[in-house]
């Protein structure tokens, strides 16, 4: 209740998160139709028994909507996962290692940072084929340097905290100072970069597949809105095929990004505060405020 | 014998970039600690005190000299055998508010080096802990080990720190500005705290910039400036006689308590930086009594003629020491040769 | 002299992270499954001996080493290859559609930053405020939309009142057309996907905008202007804005490499001729060359980005001025 | 005495928390004269800095103010922020603790000081930049320095640079928060000089606030003992040290000659009747406790809150 | 824009109007003039309008264009061809030295660097020049006239322009790119006086055309990326004609104002492929013609048709389409929509569903296949994937980046793939269509891996059968053997050819290829 009131951001972001994980963990439940069920003419409206109309091959929308979300958060979270393992532990060791090690792996992050991301998934997507598990692990190859970098500074910063160099003083070894203090330390950030790597992945998800360089046998959001494109929902008219995919994934994206803000938020109170507001102290009724 | 014998110590740090310039951060320090001695080092920021420590406790690398430590040459022992001096050297970090592992519980912390160690079993390692805790003054020990560091004072924060480094019964204490970030009514404390712990035999090498601090707690004090000790000796001696032009500038500076204005000696030009040592004498760029050969000879530490001394605060009881050394020739001309007995490491009062 | 040494090593990350990009440029396509010869859109059905005439053209029938320092001596040239499908240097094939790209995204950058900047600005500064929550909501709501949907949107509602597709009329020339007929007609056709772009922008804008102030509000140098007294105004103005502007500026002159390289998904829904659909298109026809050529001249063009953003930080922050 | 430049009346400052607040200025009397030079010490956490963005009116809007800050017996706080601004820099400068941020890095030091005299058309163009030169001389930097920026400046630079920019518009009191915890003992010693100078020299009214007794000797003649939020002794340095009749004020010497205060300072979100330092106080009575002792003047210029004040005549603790 | 800019269908610069059309990126774009460097449609639309043919087709029939009538000699073989008097633009003669030149040089690199377009020459022995405007041209073995329908693909290239180019292998020529140098030489009815392969390019008169003079000013081939930039455009009304739109574009500017939607008899095929090579390794059950039949009637053809092409097209009944009717037998009809009848085949076979729903063989393999696609075709392939799933035989798509490679993987010997989808625009002529599923093609093309002794011998005879009857009978017995008697290949589907064409002009047939159809093209009527 009192984190509710606190970041009722967060709360929303989490609620929302909630909402389309339990509508995805059900789809096959509470889908209607079937995901390649032609049940009616292409692009039928809305109608009381499609609520979200049919898209260019006749298929239910909702039925759709509930089976991407499944897509969708696979590849989100999968992606997050790879890219919070890979950068997280990159990250750590650049940080703490420090010296050579840290140059190294920096250098190899600011190479990956500054690698033009859609063309390198165009050309990696084109040539070695396109599956699920090879969406997930471009995304989670693309995401990792962001990751790694902020884990770094932070693993730095903290390297340099007294209670970490007198652990070190007192003859503690590398891995049980890493375990025991710098480790715990940077989970929680880790977590918040995990959720905005989710939403990232999300995005990215939706490029691939809006490329056509998606699994073809997985139907995701990013995919419907590929379809209405290709399928020429615009010059048909047929916005219904073209909103409910754009609005979910930004809802979901924004599900994250609230979320996230959220813990960050948590993490350093310090963005709230600031000297400069339009509204400066009261005053307090004279003598009202003393007893 | 002495616990801790750092001889011309040196420590410089290398800059990025060209041309190639290095931080003499230490260079060329002296001194000794002996059992139940407090030696202060102050100095001006960035003189290199801090840096002095972390490469005693070899955190930072040596670049020359000498650290023994209870007779053992510790300057390259290799890591995995450093383990077993670490235990008998611990140390205190001036900020007591980073100085916990903010998500342990105090209890915790304070049993981190046995754990480290291996050193008894889990009851004996508790038992340990309380007492360590009552030791640097927090009782009910009890209680305290269950607290977490955001539910402590500065003071009893800085106690905490504290037990955690005399929980292994070390022989020397490290403590880089244990008060200055404490408030004025909670530093006095900490202090009476290593006043006990020295009765009790513990050596404890402090670095402060606090002089008033010094004068009434340490035996011996040496002053650093740019990277060397300008003038060291027993602490009642220098603060009283100051020698050196620096040492006379940081005394006078101190504001004393309940004394009136008066006017203060000002050291003219900026503090130095240690990537740029100027030639000859260190401080003769800010030296109000520099002069020409200044500028070409750089003074060696020499002993203090305690009737020079004398002439400087005739209101001061004299105390006739070959300890108090100085590195000025001009304030300080040689008057008395060097002898070997005022080589020999100093002894606990 | 610091200031030298600084550049200097800018300029020889750069370097390295160039060199870094040409190696696995090369090891990138090498290591792709079949050759170049065989993944030729028009060799799909070609005979053998085109495709050996092929290999020979493009030197694939030498071994990787001497193709490396094929590749790299070309390179040093300023030689980019010949595209596989068109046989044009690669080179006028990417110069075309990056000249197009460039002034798409400038305008898009442009408004995106105009409107961002506007929102983080107001946001900071009413902070607490309904000024303050409903832009940032607005904000936050645009810069999760995929691009391509944005572009959607837009063509669902300005299709039929703006040109949605190409960069020009092409038949312009036949009503010989003033200068700023030309100029109207080629911002008509880069209206919709520079709204794209800085929609799709903006908003992330406005949130890096409105934090780096809220930063920048909360120091020290903010409470002693108040204490001289300043207007709210004047502060935000001369203090909080220009300490603010500091990171800002360099991220968004990092983003613009991003957004060059990420013009592909705006390009592809409004049939823009410019540098992501030009790559686009060689993956479709596998055309190595130009794919290579152009993945290449991105990365350089980030890596320069970043370069750049280093020097303006250099110029806009006193601190490392000197 | 003569009729007061700066009088704080019955102060009272409430900072809102997320849960409840915290009653942080409990009834703040303070007075100044032309050209006088008072400390305010105190224990960290008292209130000092409360006390001087209080009488700047630069309390964030979490605070809830009651009371009068008199200039020249004109309320400033009367209408809040329209009227307090006429004040600030013109009137009222201040000197923050931290000091070393106080400028922007992005500005020039010149430009900054400039700013205000501009603002305030005390001195524009050329007269502007002359009298950047003669303020910078004024705390000892080169002229030459004006067109430098923050980072280039020592700390102990930055410190001065800030005091010369507090002077800027010719103020009557100049408000020093802790303006030399952070430096060298050397510099700190330099800061003071240049402090008790303009005083001496400008006839500056200036507050000094520190935790640090010994400091206000070098510049104050008088000084305030906070405890609490509210003041528990004020008396002339040399009173206070010889004659203090105050508990608080005898521990504070006390500490500096290295006895230690028991106990805990108290809490401010809690408001226990009594005297606040009760608690830590050894010479607590039953009235102490149930009590809060007002602030009464014991003879000309000493003003204790101490029930005991009376009984507590001759020698330090 | 519609409101904004003058449209330029209405341009008034030149006389006639400018012709706009558009065409989208998949079928239209180019990458040269030059017909030896790039054999893509788009600059086979472009090398009609400047580049002289012999003949040009209007559907399957020959009309004459530079050769204004032919003879016919040798039981079939030598046809000699009576071409007008003409110039190139830059004023050179047009002879029929142009001609021989042309087809003797790519008949020489037949099969090598420079033969991308020698299959308009198939069969051909000899092409000679007897005078300027005599051509005669001897086949290897007798031919029937329509097999003279692949000449309409032979375009004249100027002697002068391309020989110095031409030496060595003849790999040179390929660097070669007439639009470099603007406008281009051209024999046609117009010149190009501005290239943009991805974009636009500007066709305008070639004043020294022997034919009919244009009744345009210009026309403009203008490339879109995608359908919904060409369906845009027609109806902001800056394309007057969606050339080859398609049915999407159709669909999607169906009613709209000023537009008609005109189609056209389908000239295309998509088939889906069986691999029965009797050396592949695994599925054997793919070998038995019932275990095809049955996959035959689990496809839903019409759904196809409706989704895939919004319903411009028919189900698919023969490797031959729509266009080629004469040649196709009447009793060939598509296979009808029966799950129950397919499954009751692979009941009746012995082919039990497993828990998940698969079929297995007796042998305990999985029904389950990959069907080799490219990725324009992602909702065949679901539908495909749908129908097959009823019939318990699970599909799982492979979208090849190198779809040859991967179809004829390893080294042409077929032994890896199970389903191709192909797709082919025909010719007029039957012959090379049914070519592909020849022992020749085995390796190539041939994506059943199907090779049949008698098929290959009775293909190889009815091309020499003048006797148009006796040849359908031929052409309908080879279809019946791939389509009835093997189903080593199914039909899916046959789009038929659409395009959009603004009100207010006229002659565009669109079922006419060749100068003729560019030069019939008004506006107003
Ligand atoms: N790792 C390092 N690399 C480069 N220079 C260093 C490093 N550590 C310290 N220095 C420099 O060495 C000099 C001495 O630093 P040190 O921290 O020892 O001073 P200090 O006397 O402890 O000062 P303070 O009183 O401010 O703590 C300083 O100029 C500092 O900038
Ligand atoms: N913005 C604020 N919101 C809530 N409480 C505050 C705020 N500012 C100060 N306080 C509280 O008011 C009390 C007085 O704070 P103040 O900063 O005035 O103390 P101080 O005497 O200046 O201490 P120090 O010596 O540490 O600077 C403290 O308990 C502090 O926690
Ligand atoms: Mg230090
Ligand atoms: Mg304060």
């Amino acid at each position: 209740m009192n984190v509710l009131r606190r970041y009722p951001g967060g709360a929303l972001g989490a609620a929302m998160l909630g909402a389309i994980v339990i509508l995805a963990v059900l789809a096959p439940w509470l889908a209607p139709y079937g995901e390649h069920e032609k049940v009616g003419a292409v692009y039928q409206p809305p109608s009381p028994a499609h609520p979200l109309g049919l898209d260019d091959a006749g298929i239910d929308m909702v039925t759709l909507l509930l089976q991407g979300a499944r897509t969708s958060l696979l590849v989100g979270f999968a992606a997050a996962l790879i890219a919070v393992v890979a950068g997280g532990a990159i990250g750590l060791a650049a940080g703490y290692a420090g010296g050579r090690t840290d140059a190294l792996l920096m250098r190899l992050t600011d190479y990956m940072l500054v690698i033009p991301d859609i063309p390198l998934l165009l050309i990696v997507a084109a040539i070695w084929g396109r599956s699920m598990t090879g969406v997930i692990a471009i995304i989670g190859l693309l995401s990792w340097p962001r990751l790694a970098r902020v884990v770094r500074a932070e693993t730095l910063s903290v390297r340099e905290r007294a209670y970490v160099r007198r652990a070190l003083t007192i003859g503690a070894g590398d891995v049980r100072v890493v375990a025991t203090h710098v480790l715990p330390h940077v989970v929680p950030l880790l977590l918040t970069l995990a959720v905005f790597a989710v939403g990232n992945a999300i995005l990215v998800e939706t490029a691939i597949a809006f490329l056509g360089l998606g699994d073809p046998s997985a139907i995701s959001w990013g995919r419907l809105i590929q379809n209405a494109f290709a399928g020429q929902a615009v010059s048909r008219q047929a916005w219904w095929a073209i909103v409910p995919p754009g609005l979910a994934v930004g809802c979901l994206i924004l599900s994250c990004t609230l979320i996230g803000r959220a813990l960050e938020e948590h993490l350093n109170p310090r963005l709230r505060t600031g000297h400069l507001s339009v509204r400066t102290f009261r005053l307090a009724a004279s003598g009202g405020e003393r007893r | 014998m002495s616990l801790l014998d750092v001889e011309d110590l040196a420590t410089h740090f290398p800059l990025r970039g060209r041309p190639r310039r290095v931080v003499r951060a230490v260079d060329g320090v002296s001194f000794t600690v002996g059992p139940g001695e407090l030696l202060a080092l102050v100095g001006e920021s960035g003189s290199g005190k801090t840096t002095t420590a972390q490469t005693v406790l070899r955190m930072a690398d040596p670049t020359a000299g000498t650290i023994r430590f209870g007779g053992q040459d510790i300057t390259t022992l290799p890591r995995r055998r450093l383990k077993a001096v670490r235990r008998r050297m611990q140390v205190v970090f001036q900020d007591p508010y980073e100085s916990l592992d903010p998500r342990f519980r105090i209890g915790r912390s304070v049993a981190e080096p046995l754990a480290v160690h291996g050193v008894g079993t889990r009851a004996e390692r508790r038992e340990m802990v309380l007492s360590a805790l009552e030791r640097a003054g927090l009782a009910p020990a009890a209680a305290f080990a269950e607290r977490f560091p955001h539910e402590l004072s500065g003071g009893q924060r800085q106690r905490a720190a504290i037990a955690a480094a005399l929980v292994l019964g070390p022989d020397l204490l490290i403590a880089d500005e244990p008060v200055s970030m404490l408030d004025v009514s909670v530093r006095a404390g900490v202090l009476a705290l290593f006043d006990e712990l020295r009765a009790a035999g513990l050596g404890i090498l402090m670095i402060t910039h606090d002089l008033s601090t010094t004068a009434r707690h340490a035996d011996r004090v040496a002053v650093m400036y740019l990277g060397r000790i300008v003038e060291e000796g027993p602490a009642a001696e220098v603060i009283a006689n100051p020698v050196h032009p620096y040492t006379r500038a940081l005394v006078a500076a101190v504001p004393r308590a309940g004394e009136e204005r008066r006017p203060i000696p000002i050291l003219p030009g900026e503090p130095s930086d240690p990537s740029a040592v100027p030639a000859g004498c260190r401080f003769h760029p800010r030296c109000p009594i520099a002069h020409e050969d200044c500028k070409r000879h750089d003074p060696a530490l020499t002993p203090v003629a305690h009737e020079d001394g004398m002439r400087h605060d005739p209101g001061s009881t004299p105390v006739a020491s070959g300890r108090h050394r100085a590195a000025c020739p001009v304030s300080n001309p040689p008057a008395v040769p060097l002898e070997e007995d005022q080589c020999a490491p100093s002894r606990p009062r | 002299m610091r200031r030298g040494g600084y550049l200097g090593r800018r300029v020889a990350s750069a370097g390295i992270t160039i060199a870094a990009a040409v190696t696995i440029n090369f090891v990138l396509f090498r290591a792709a499954p079949g050759d170049a010869a065989t993944q030729y859109q028009m060799c799909r059905t070609c005979s053998a001996e085109f495709r050996d005439y092929l290999r020979a053209e493009l030197g694939l029938d030498r071994s990787l080493p001497e193709q490396f320092w094929l590749y790299l001596s070309a390179l040093l040239r300023g030689d980019l290859g010949f595209s596989f499908q068109t046989r044009r240097p690669v080179w006028d094939e990417l110069m075309g559609p990056l000249a197009n790209t460039v002034p798409m995204v400038g305008l898009g950058l442009a408004f995106g930053l105009a409107l961002g900047l506007l929102i983080g600005v107001v946001a900071a500064w009413r902070r607490g405020t309904a000024a303050d929550w409903a832009p940032v909501s607005a904000s936050m709501f645009l810069s999760v939309l995929p691009i391509q949907w944005i572009g959607l949107m837009l063509l669902l509602m300005f299709g039929g009142i703006l040109p949605t597709g190409g960069i020009a009329d092409p038949y312009l020339r036949f009503s010989d057309p003033s200068w700023w007929q030309v100029l109207a007609d080629r911002l008509e056709h880069l209206a919709l996907p520079s709204l794209a772009i800085g929609l799709a922008w903006c908003g992330s804008w406005a949130l890096i905008a409105r934090s780096a102030l809220v930063g920048a509000l909360g120091e020290d140098y903010i409470l002693t202007a108040r204490a001289k007294g300043l207007s709210s105004w004047r502060i935000v103005r001369r203090y909080a804005v220009p300490n603010s502007l500091l990171p800002i500026s360099t991220l968004i002159f990092l983003t613009f490499g991003y957004i060059v390289a990420g013009s592909l998904l705006v390009e592809t829904v409004f049939s823009y001729p410019g540098i992501g659909l030009a790559l686009y298109q060689a993956v479709q026809n596998r055309d190595y060359a130009v794919l290579q050529g152009g993945f290449l001249l991105l990365t350089v063009a980030i890596v320069l980005a970043n370069m750049l953003a280093d020097l303006l930080y250099l110029k806009l922050d006193p601190r490392i001025r000197t | 005495m003569s009729t007061p430049l700066l009088e704080v009346r019955d102060l009272h400052v409430w900072f809102g928390l997320r849960k409840g607040r915290v009653h942080a200025l409990r009834g703040l009397d303070l007075t100044l004269t032309a050209g006088e030079g008072l400390g305010l010490v105190g224990e960290s956490g008292c209130g000092k800095t409360t006390a001087i963005l209080a009488m700047m009116g630069l309390l964030p809007p979490t605070a809830t103010l009651s009371g009068e800050v008199l200039f020249n017996g004109e309320n400033i706080l009367a209408k809040g922020e329209v009227s307090v601004r006429r004040h600030r820099w013109t009137d009222l400068a201040m000197v923050f603790q931290g000091a070393m941020n106080a400028f922007s890095p992005v500005a020039t030091i010149g430009d900054q000081i400039a700013e205000p005299m501009r603002l305030y058309g005390v001195a524009d163009g050329k007269a502007a930049t002359r009298r950047v030169h003669e303020l910078l001389e004024l705390v000892g930097i080169h002229p030459d320095r004006a067109r430098r920026y923050p980072h280039e400046f020592s700390g102990g630079m930055r410190q001065r640079a800030a005091i010369a920019m507090a002077l800027a518009c010719g103020p009557k009191v100049l408000l020093a928060d802790e303006p030399t915890t952070a430096l060298d003992v050397i510099v700190q010693a330099q800061v003071l000089d240049l402090l008790d100078r303009l005083r001496a020299e400008l006839g500056l009214a200036v507050v000094l606030v520190t935790h640090d007794l010994p400091v206000v000797g070098r510049v104050c003649g008088r000084a305030a003992v906070m405890y609490a939020g509210r003041v528990a002794e004020s008396a002339p340095i040399g009173d206070l040290h010889r004659d203090s009749r105050h508990p608080y004020s005898r521990a504070l010497f006390a500490a500096g000659e290295g006895h230690f205060i028991p106990g805990t300072p108290p809490r401010l979100d809690e408001e226990p009747p009594g005297c606040s330092f009760a608690p830590r106080c050894s010479l607590t009575e039953d009235r102490c406790r149930t009590e809060t002792p007002p602030l009464l003047s014991l003879s000309s210029g000493h003003d204790s809150a101490c029930h005991l004040a009376a009984s507590l005549s001759g020698g330090t603790a | 824009g519609g409101s904004t800019t003058p449209a330029p269908a209405s341009g008034t610069a030149s006389a006639g109007g400018i012709l706009s059309v558009g065409v989208t990126a998949s079928l239209g774009r180019m990458t040269s003039l030059n017909p030896l460097a790039d054999n893509l449609y788009g600059s086979w639309i472009a090398r009609q309008l400047i580049y002289p043919a012999l003949v040009q087709l209007n559907g399957t029939k020959l009309e004459p264009s530079w050769a204004t009538k032919w003879d016919v000699s040798g039981g079939g073989r030598v046809y000699t061809f009576h071409l007008q008097p003409g110039t190139w633009s830059d004023g050179k003669p047009l002879t029929a030295h142009d001609a021989a030149w042309t087809a003797e040089f790519e008949l020489k690199n037949a099969g090598g660097a420079a033969g991308l377009v020698s299959f308009a020459l198939e069969g051909i022995k000899s092409v000679k020049a007897t005078d300027d405007t005599t051509l005669v041209v001897t086949y290897a073995e007798p031919v029937a006239e329509s097999v003279l329908t692949l000449l309409a693909n032979f375009h004249v290239l100027p002697k002068h322009v391309y020989e110095p180019h031409a030496g060595g292998d003849g790999s040179k020529v390929l660097a070669f790119r007439p639009e470099d140098k603007l406008p281009v030489v051209s024999g046609g009815p117009f010149t190009v006086t501005e290239f943009a392969g991805d974009g636009t390019t500007i066709f305008e008169p070639n004043k020294g055309y022997f034919g009919a003079k244009p009744k345009v000013g210009a026309v403009g081939l203008q490339v879109f990326q995608n359908d919904e930039g060409l369906a845009q455009a027609l109806r902001a009304g800056t394309v007057a004609w969606g050339y080859g739109g398609g049915s999407a574009v159709a669909a999607s500017v169906k009613g709209a104002a000023g537009l008609d939607v005109v189609t056209s008899p389908s000239q295309e095929v998509a088939l889906l492929n069986i691999n029965t090579n009797p050396k592949k390794p695994d599925h054997p059950e793919l070998r038995e013609v019932r275990v095809r039949g049955a996959m035959s009637l689990a496809l839903d053809r019409a759904q196809l048709v409706e989704v895939v092409l919004n319903g411009y097209g028919r189900p698919g009944r023969s490797v031959l389409a729509p266009f080629q009717d004469e040649w196709i037998p009447k009793d060939l009809q598509p296979d009808a929509h029966d799950p129950a009848a397919a499954n009751k085949i692979l009941d009746d076979l012995g082919y039990k569903r497993g828990s998940d729903g698969v079929r297995r063989t007796p042998k305990g393999e999985r029904m389950a296949y990959t069907v080799v696609v490219w990725k324009e075709i992602s909702r065949v392939a679901e539908i495909l994937q749908k129908n097959l799933a009823e019939i318990g035989v699970e599909l799982k798509p492979d979208i090849a980046s190198d779809y040859t490679a991967a179809v004829t993987a390893p080294g042409g010997k077929y032994l890896d793939f199970d389903l191709a989808y192909s797709y082919w625009t025909l010719s007029p002529d039957p012959g090379g269509m049914l070519r592909v599923y020849s022992c020749d093609s085995w390796g190539s093309v041939n994506f059943a891996g199907f090779c049949d002794k008698d098929f290959d011998a009775l293909l190889n005879k009815q091309r020499g059968m003048l006797d148009p009857a006796a040849r359908a009978g031929a052409v309908g017995t080879l279809q019946k053997t791939l389509l009835r008697d093997t189903r080593a290949v199914l039909p899916l589907y046959h789009a038929e050819t659409v395009h959009v064409v603004r009100k207010g002009w006229s002659g565009i047939e669109t079922q006419r290829f060749g100068p003729g159809l560019w030069t019939q093209i008004q506006q107003g009527s």
